[in-house]
């Protein structure tokens, strides 16, 4: 058997593991160098981001589309869900450099596990293969369960390390019985395969079941209801940046798998009846899961009182909608109209990732040490004394909420119009619940603005001053929400552009593998 | 009577349960880490059973990255009890409700 | 004959381990039944023709992972657990939930057992040279990608584990605790 | 020039608000602030007369059309224009837009820089809002009109203004999330019926003149309903219109005049624009619904605003009365009842503006609005009584002035309409409308203004100083003009309200020829996109 | 009758092997403890036991049967399964790794057919191993590793702060030193393509430099020290270091308890002597052997079986050697010796190893 090894098809993911052994030894040998660990991850995430924009170039051509044995492949999916990982992670980098250097937290090892985090999230988008996706899962919860607990004197921070591992395992255990059981009805890990296989399962009740223990597994990691139990602590507990982190990339990462997995994984195949009855499942229960996400994220967050648990509950809420997206790509009915409402998800889980990360870099910066201010209370009457940081914090706010000219507009039509398209009365009644929770949404997304603008503040309020790096973030996010929603065309035109794997066939001999490893083998 | 497939999916279902049913019931963050272990461990028999019944490698293999990743998880996550035991001379899950309404 | 007898010694032993484990107030009286449970797992994996399973479940799991769950177990000197007070509701959520997966695993149970397939005759997947022959070929990558988990993980152990200086709030804190 | 003359009139109140911020940014002289803010919206003013300047409509009937791809994935367009019923609205922003300036010029006294630059956006969004020819782009600049008022009733209004923001926002904002569900809707029922994927509004009306889009009785009504809703919350019409009073009462003066003048247009505009031309057969079959909230909404109105303590309380009640005269002009479905709703908001944001700025006046001075502080001011104060008393005249409908031709109009169409079984009774109870508004009006202006100085504070009150007079003139000359001259007024906008007229009284069919060969060449233009 | 002859002949044998093996290999530990004691003496100029039986002979025994006299106590906190358990573990531990020696080559022997039930068809050569192992190497490294709960245990089950100490360092060391280990042993199992140790031995035979020892000499001298630490011995006993803990895990025990710890001791010293000589000597392989015996006959088979008793004893001597020379590591040393110094090594030697079989060399 040939490994078909083609090392330009994993650049992205080579460069950034790299970069994150490289940031790890450097740290070790010139301790203390806080600003120079940053720059250097900032900077082989760009190299990664220039890797990945050449391997859109190229894909399909002197890359091929799948490599590995059709573990890996470059296609929208992946592609789009990995510029996210990056920018996820660059922005990640720079808001934590103000937090590394208030908590004292050892800066190499921080950046190298946010590195090592990102090879996880794009070893998920682009994983085609269970196996790769369930390492690719694992190597970024381990991390964000480290990073989680960073602050290790602090009582929260360690509590929300412990909840998190404690459930995270819990749902991987879950996902992997449900992969092991698909592996038994299929006999196959391949994406791909087990797409082609459902039709002719030999075991076609375990499908159903893995299919099931998959929905519960991936549905802890996108945080959906009724797996969610774990994130208000957690997202309260963890340091701030990685909050931020947590709720924009491992839930993209999530989502990028979950629908490589069933949306790619178990398609409707036309005449066979598994394939019938095991899409109808899986759609139903997403749809259900969808409402009660929606819904509960929405209710919950209107009673908090802590920004922080308000933000995870609203996190909650969009993967409600996004995953009204992806019910809509489930239900697709050409391939075409696959890939694009994927691009239109993808659309979403950045446009959601930008904005949020802006508001956790706020966040951040008034939380202050140990994370004391982050109670709805902290930002009274903040808003003329520190205009910058809240008028970013309101754009990011009306983003969340989906008002336009911002990229949360623009991201919730795209998920809902196809979904509205498609014309089954399902969907149709998704998106009608997902546009009432959009109205519910208005009520905590403004109070935010109302504290911060309308109220008076009563106790001392110092304006902090903004780092550079914050600065940069800030400046970046509030540009990109506007630019999203307002000059989206190009993006959405980028996340559809590239190569469809699934068009072409997975099992074809790749074309011209760049670096032959066949050759060195004897 | 041969143990044929089905008794090892059986076997590996039982003890999945027993897993997950414990992670519920134990109060002590190690004893949910062991019955998460003994869950992975379930789902090996999973993989190995079918590994046998299609006589593939491929489900040995994903043993093999389970149990890397096992390991990865101790390592973690007991330094997480052992953060956490540091701050509270505890691991009663139970305890850990700071982060509650 | 042998081997069934042998599968139901070794599965009535996993059985009877992981239920003593769950059972066990004593999170040590716990740790060791589930040794026992991943010993008996290794003789069924050589029932199944996977002897280097076998011997990496005993080398990984009982060797290393177990033996570092003791040592914790021993380091933090852990007492037994209390009994459930507050979170009552836990055992309904538990039971429903071991039922739902009990009643799961008998569906599968009779799914397989009336599904006309029959095993492979040959078993020879599971020796040590095609193991490894399938490791460095077909899923090269994924042994790569593992390699960068535990290096992953060796950083966040280590900074889980490294003690860091205590800022002056810490020590206020833990004054106050006392 | 020509075609991106309606692109720079949206952008120039964002560049003048992003120069406003450089400004306090890097010179922090508040000072300056407003002269800055009160040269941008001048400019626009004058930038904006050219509109009125002669110019050959395209193909589809608007003026300074301009259509660009926006986002093609989902095929949004920026695709802008006026015709007859936009320009004067267009208009009437950028003329109240200074005046609004000018009246905060002591007013404001905190966060001077945010106040003018959300002055500022919001101008940019109700001319976006009142240009736009894209569904979505429609939307996205009514919503985002929403944000600066948001913060302009927050942060600078009285008492209550936390609660009043907030009902504001969610009120529209709800109203709207079900109009951007109707928008995608008929996105989808358009590009089913034709396979053409656009929010263009031209492009779908071209398809249902066409016949290529044809909705179901049920469809229509749905969507119909979605629509109007969103507007009749924006308007409002009676059950929706409880944010009004609230929001006017603690918007701050120039809020209010905005919200007054110009916010609640965008939803008879909108009822206008888009149900009518959209759905004419269900508008015709819901007219009568509409007919009957406007007249309760008139007579209510009136009635409450009797009834009112405060001053500014009572002139947005009268806002719900007049608003109600409006929706019920646009429902008479006649050209008489049309052109007179469409002048009768003019009117109301000359006069209803005028009005808001005039109890302004009163309370920058003592701090209070409730009548019962205040009498005998005409004694004190004679001519911000004779100007009161001239707005007040106008508001009612005195002859001579502009609002008596509005609402004689909408009567007149009233009475000849076929849109309920007896037009003459509904004409009659909105006459009896008229009547009430006299009556609240002049008895405030009786306890106010005349008799003796009873309240000893008034007695120390300065007249109106020359800003304020030169601020309130226009207004004034307007009223004169407006009601002694409309037709340079009603014939720009005759041969837009007529095409709605006939659009949705269903009599276009027969001479649509020259529509059939325009919408072929669009349709064309669009397939060999 | 023929279903139940058949399941149960091969379980017989296999029993009846195990047996024997076992008591053998206790003997041998019995002999090794009176060895040790003898040349201790010998080091330190002393005589070492020789009341008991002609120079000392029947001393073992002696032992023995004192420990099984002795009373039985348990400490009154400790917590008496794990207790109890813990010996167990540790001999059973200990023991269990000889199944899978090859202890010489396979003997050619008659023809078996005229078993009935087909028992001995086609058996005509007897192995003398008792498990042909696909995986023997592993076994061993795993039978080994959960050799450490029964030191750690006992720590823990004695309820004892210097048992304690002794079972914490004890676990910490062999988890540390077993990584090295197995690194060292990579390079064997790389040479010879296999992890069954009679293939390993096979691979002895043909390989030009006859034993792994030349070529893997780091790998060897790697996996002698880890095996010291591996069993607790000189200098690495600290888990049973005297004068700090008294006598480690081990304190709280006496009587056949203790007894079955100190065989533990021995029985591994024994087996990780079997695997050195087997993996880097050739195991029973002896060069040019075939040239006076016929390969399969049974005097090349007694030949070979004593040269591998030789180079076991060999390694048990130097075992004793080394506790008569060395001093005791710190515990600080010893683990950075492990993880900084070794580690690196067996690592070093494995990319070494690999690179030369990759160009051909090894």
């Amino acid at each position: 058997m040939n490994p078909d090894a083609n090392l330009a098809i994993i650049l992205p993911e080579i460069v950034v593991a790299v970069f994150g052994t490289i940031v790890m030894l450097y740290d070790c040998f010139v301790p203390n160098s806080r600003k120079t660990t940053a720059a250097v991850s900032i900077f082989g995430l760009l190299l990664a981001a220039i890797a990945l924009f050449w391997l859109w170039l190229f894909a399909g051509q002197s890359v091929p589309v799948s490599a590995w044995n059709g573990m890996i492949v470059t296609d929208s999916l992946r592609l789009s869900f990995s510029i996210s990982f990056l920018i996820i992670t660059a922005v990640t980098i720079l808001v934590s450099a103000v937090w590394v250097e208030r908590e004292d937290v050892p800066a190499g090892e921080y950046y190298s596990l946010l590195l090592f985090a990102t090879v996880g999230m794009l070893l998920m988008a682009s994983g085609n293969d269970l196996v790769i996706i369930f390492l690719g899962l694992e190597t970024l919860s381990l991390s964000t369960y480290v990073m989680a607990g960073l602050r290790k004197t602090d009582l929260r921070s360690n509590e929300a390390a412990m909840k998190y591992f404690i459930l995270g395992s819990f749902a991987s255990a879950f996902l992997l019985y449900g992969m092991a059981l698909v592996y038994g009805a299929t006999g196959s890990t391949n994406i791909s395969e087990i797409a082609i296989k459902v039709a002719n399962a030999n075991f076609p009740a375990l499908l159903l079941i893995g299919g099931a223990m998959m929905l519960v597994g991936f549905g802890f990691k996108i945080a959906c209801v009724p797996f969610h139990i774990w994130t208000p602590d957690v997202y309260e507990g963890a340091p701030t940046p990685i909050t931020g982190f947590m709720a924009a990339g491992p839930k993209a990462a999530a989502f990028a798998s979950f629908m490589r997995v069933f949306v790619l994984g178990f398609p409707l195949i036309n005449g066979v009846q598994v394939s019938a009855f095991l899409h109808d499942s899986w759609i139903t229960a997403l749809s259900i899961m969808a409402i009660l996400t929606m819904t509960f994220g929405n209710v919950a967050a209107i009673v908090q009182n802590n920004v922080k648990r308000m933000l995870a509950y609203s996190s909650i809420a969009h993967a409600g909608y996004a995953m009204v997206g992806f019910v809509a790509a489930g239900m697709a009915k050409t391939a075409d109209k696959r890939e694009e409402i994927i691009a239109a998800v993808a659309f979403y889980m950045l446009a959601y990732a930008i904005t949020n990360l802006g508001a956790f870099a706020i966040v951040t910066l008034i939380a202050e040490k140990n994370d004391r201010r982050t109670e709805f209370d902290d930002y009274n009457g903040i808003g003329f004394r520190s205009p910058l940081l809240s008028f970013s914090l309101s754009i990011f706010m009306l983003s969340l909420l989906g008002l336009p000219l911002t990229a949360g507009f623009i991201s919730k039509v795209l998920v809902f119009q196809p979904a509205f398209e498609a014309g089954s009365p399902l969907l149709v009644f998704l998106v009608v619940v997902a546009v009432v929770n959009t109205a519910i949404s208005a009520y905590y997304y403004l109070r935010l603005i109302v504290v911060m603008f309308f109220r008076e503040r009563v106790t001392e309020w110092e304006n902090p001053k903004i780092p550079y790096s914050l600065a940069t973030v800030l400046v970046f996010a509030v540009l990109g929400v506007f630019y999203l929603g307002i000059f989206s065309d190009g993006v959405i035109r980028l996340f559809k552009s590239s190569p469809s794997a699934f068009q072409l066939r997975v099992s074809e001999p790749s074309v011209q593998p760049s670096i032959d490893m066949t050759k060195a083998e004897r | 009577m041969e143990p044929t497939l089905a008794s090892y999916l059986a076997l590996s279902g039982i003890l999945f349960t027993i897993g997950a049913v414990g992670v519920i019931f134990k109060r002590n963050a190690i004893g949910m880490f062991m019955c998460i272990e003994l869950m992975l461990n379930a789902v090996n028999i999973t993989f190995v059973g079918f590994s046998r019944f299609y006589n593939d490698a491929t489900g040995q293999l994903f043993v093999f990255m389970v149990m890397s990743v096992a390991a990865a998880e101790a390592a973690i996550g007991l330094g997480i009890i052992i953060a956490f035991f540091r701050n509270r001379i505890s691991v009663d899950v139970d305890d850990a409700s700071i982060l509650k309404n | 004959m042998i081997t069934t007898l042998l599968f139901f010694l070794f599965a009535g032993f996993a059985i009877a381990c992981a239920g003593l484990m769950v059972y066990h107030k004593n999170p040590l009286y716990s740790a060791i039944s589930l040794i026992g449970v991943f010993i008996a797992l290794a003789c069924i994996y050589m029932l199944l023709a996977a002897p280097f399973i076998a011997a990496v479940q005993v080398l990984v799991y009982a060797g290393a992972i177990m033996v570092l769950v003791i040592f914790v177990i021993m380091l933090l000197n852990l007492e037994e657990d209390k009994p459930l007070t507050r979170l009552r509701h836990l055992y309904l959520i538990g039971s429903i939930l071991g039922l739902v997966l009990l009643a799961q695993t008998l569906f599968i149970f009779y799914a397989v057992k009336k599904s006309p397939q029959s095993a492979q005759e040959q078993a020879d997947a599971g020796l040590t040279l095609n193991i490894g022959r399938a490791m460095f070929t077909e899923y090269l990558l994924p042994v790569e990608i593992a390699g960068v988990l535990l290096l992953m993980a060796i950083v966040g152990a280590m900074v889980l584990s490294r003690r860091l200086k205590e800022t002056r709030l810490d020590i206020a804190q833990k004054e106050k605790r006392r | 020039m020509k075609e991106n003359l309606l692109t720079i009139l949206i952008l120039l109140p964002v560049v003048g608000a992003i120069a406003l911020l450089g400004h306090h940014l890097f010179w922090k002289r508040e000072s300056h602030l407003k002269w800055i803010s009160l040269g941008f919206v001048s400019l626009e003013f004058l930038v904006s007369l050219l509109l009125l300047s002669d110019a050959k409509p395209s193909a589809n009937g608007f003026y300074f059309e301009k259509n660009l791809r926006w986002i093609e994935a989902i095929g949004a367009n920026y695709h802008i224009g006026v015709d007859g019923l936009s320009l004067w609205l267009v208009l009437l922003t950028t003329f109240i837009m200074p005046i609004t300036i000018v009246s905060t010029w002591h007013a404001i006294e905190k966060r001077h820089a945010a106040f003018y630059v959300f002055l500022l956006l919001l101008e940019s969004a109700m001319i976006g809002t009142f240009v736009s020819l894209d569904l979505l782009l429609f939307y996205l600049f009514f919503e985002a009109s929403l944000v600066p008022m948001f913060f302009l009733i927050g942060v600078w209004g009285s008492d209550n203004r936390i609660y009043s923001a907030v009902k504001f926002f969610i009120y529209t904002a709800l109203g709207s999330l079900l109009m951007l569900a109707a928008i995608l809707a008929l996105y989808f029922i358009h590009a089913d019926a034709t396979g053409i994927r656009t929010f263009d509004y031209v492009t779908i009306l071209n398809s249902m003149r066409l016949g290529n889009l044809v909705l179901t009785a049920q469809t229509g009504a749905l969507l119909f309903w979605a629509f109007a809703i969103a507007f009749s919350i924006k308007v409002p019409l009676f059950p929706v219109h409880t944010w009004l009073p609230d929001a006017h009462t603690d918007a701050p003066t120039a809020g209010s005049v905005i919200l007054a003048a110009i916010l609640l247009k965008m939803g008879t505009y909108g009822l206008m624009r888009f149900n009518f031309m959209l759905f004419p057969e269900a508008s015709r079959e819901y007219a009568y619904v509409f007919i009957i909230l406007a007249l309760i909404g008139i007579t209510y109105g009136a009635l409450v605003a009797m009834v009112q303590p405060d001053m500014k309380r009572l002139v947005a009640y009268s806002s719900v009365a007049h608003m109600g005269f409006v929706v019920l002009g646009m429902f008479s479905f006649t050209e008489q009842g049309m052109q007179g709703a469409l002048y009768q908001m003019l009117n109301h944001g000359v006069s209803t503006g005028a009005l808001f700025l005039l109890v302004g006046f009163i309370y920058e001075r003592r701090h209070t609005r409730l009548i019962s502080e205040f009498g005998g001011l005409a004694n004190v104060m004679p001519v911000y009584a004779t100007i009161f008393v001239i707005t007040a005249m106008s508001s009612i409908g005195l002859p001579f002035l502009n609002g008596f031709v509005g609402e004689f109009l909408i009567m007149l169409g009233m009475w000849q309409s076929a849109a309920v079984a007896h037009p003459w009774i509904t004409t009659m109870i909105a006459g009896t409308g008229v009547i009430f508004a006299a009556v609240y009006l002049l008895w405030m202006i009786q306890r106010v203004f005349f008799g003796k100085v009873t309240n000893p504070e008034n007695e120390k009150l300065l007249d109106l100083n020359w800003r304020e007079v030169g601020l309130i003139a226009p207004l004034v000359f307007l009223m004169v003009f407006m009601g002694v001259y409309p037709s340079p007024f009603l014939n720009r906008s005759k041969e837009a309200v007529v095409s709605i007229q006939q659009r949705v009284i269903g009599g276009e069919k027969g001479g649509a020829i020259a529509d059939f060969i325009k919408s072929e060449e669009v349709i064309s233009q669009l397939e060999n996109r | 009758m023929e279903e139940i002859v058949k399941t149960l002949f091969p379980l017989i044998v296999y029993f009846t092997a195990i047996f024997l093996a076992f008591n053998g290999v206790l003997i041998i530990v019995a002999y090794t403890v009176l060895a040790e004691r003898k040349i201790l003496g010998w080091i330190q100029g002393r005589i070492g036991p020789n009341r008991v039986g002609p120079w000392g002979l029947l001393q073992p025994f002696a032992d023995l049967l004192k420990f099984i006299f002795k009373e039985d106590i348990a400490p009154d906190k400790s917590t008496k399964f794990v207790y109890f358990l813990a010996p167990l573990v540790a001999l059973i531990c200990a023991l269990m790794p000889i199944v899978v020696y090859p202890f010489g080559p396979p003997i050619k022997t008659i023809d078996w057919s005229f078993l009935p039930y087909g028992l001995g068809e086609g058996i005509r050569q007897l192995p003398l191993v008792i498990a042909d192992f696909d995986v023997a190497l592993l076994y061993v490294l795993s039978v080994t590793s959960v050799g450490v709960y029964g030191i750690a245990l006992a720590g823990w089950a004695s309820n004892s702060k210097y048992s304690l100490m002794g079972g914490l360092r004890s676990s910490a060391q062999m988890i540390s030193y077993e990584l090295a280990m197995g690194a060292s042993v990579l390079g064997v199992v790389m040479m010879a393509g296999s992890l069954s140790l009679t293939k390993i031995i096979e691979a002895q035979t043909r390989y030009p430099t006859r034993w792994f020892i030349i070529p893997q000499f780091i790998g060897f001298i790697v996996f002698l020290i880890a095996a010291f630490a591996e069993t607790n011995r000189v200098p690495f006993d600290l888990p049973e270091a005297e004068t700090e803990l008294v006598a480690g895990f081990h304190t709280e025990y006496s009587a056949l308890k203790f007894a079955l710890f100190f065989m533990a001791e021995y029985v591994n010293m024994f087996t990780v002597s079997v695997m050195c000589s087997t993996l880097f000597l050739g195991g029973w392989y002896v060069p040019g052997l075939s040239r006076i015996f016929e390969y399969g006959s049974i005097p090349y088979a007694i030949v070979s079986h004593i040269a591998f008793l030789l180079k076991i004893f060999f390694f048990l001597f130097l075992y004793i050697w080394v506790r008569g020379t060395l001093p005791r590591f710190r515990f600080d040393q010893l683990m950075s010796f492990g993880w900084k110094f070794l580690l690196p090594v067996a690592i070093g030697n494995l990319v070494f190893t690999t690179i030369m079989v990759y160009l051909g060399i090894f």
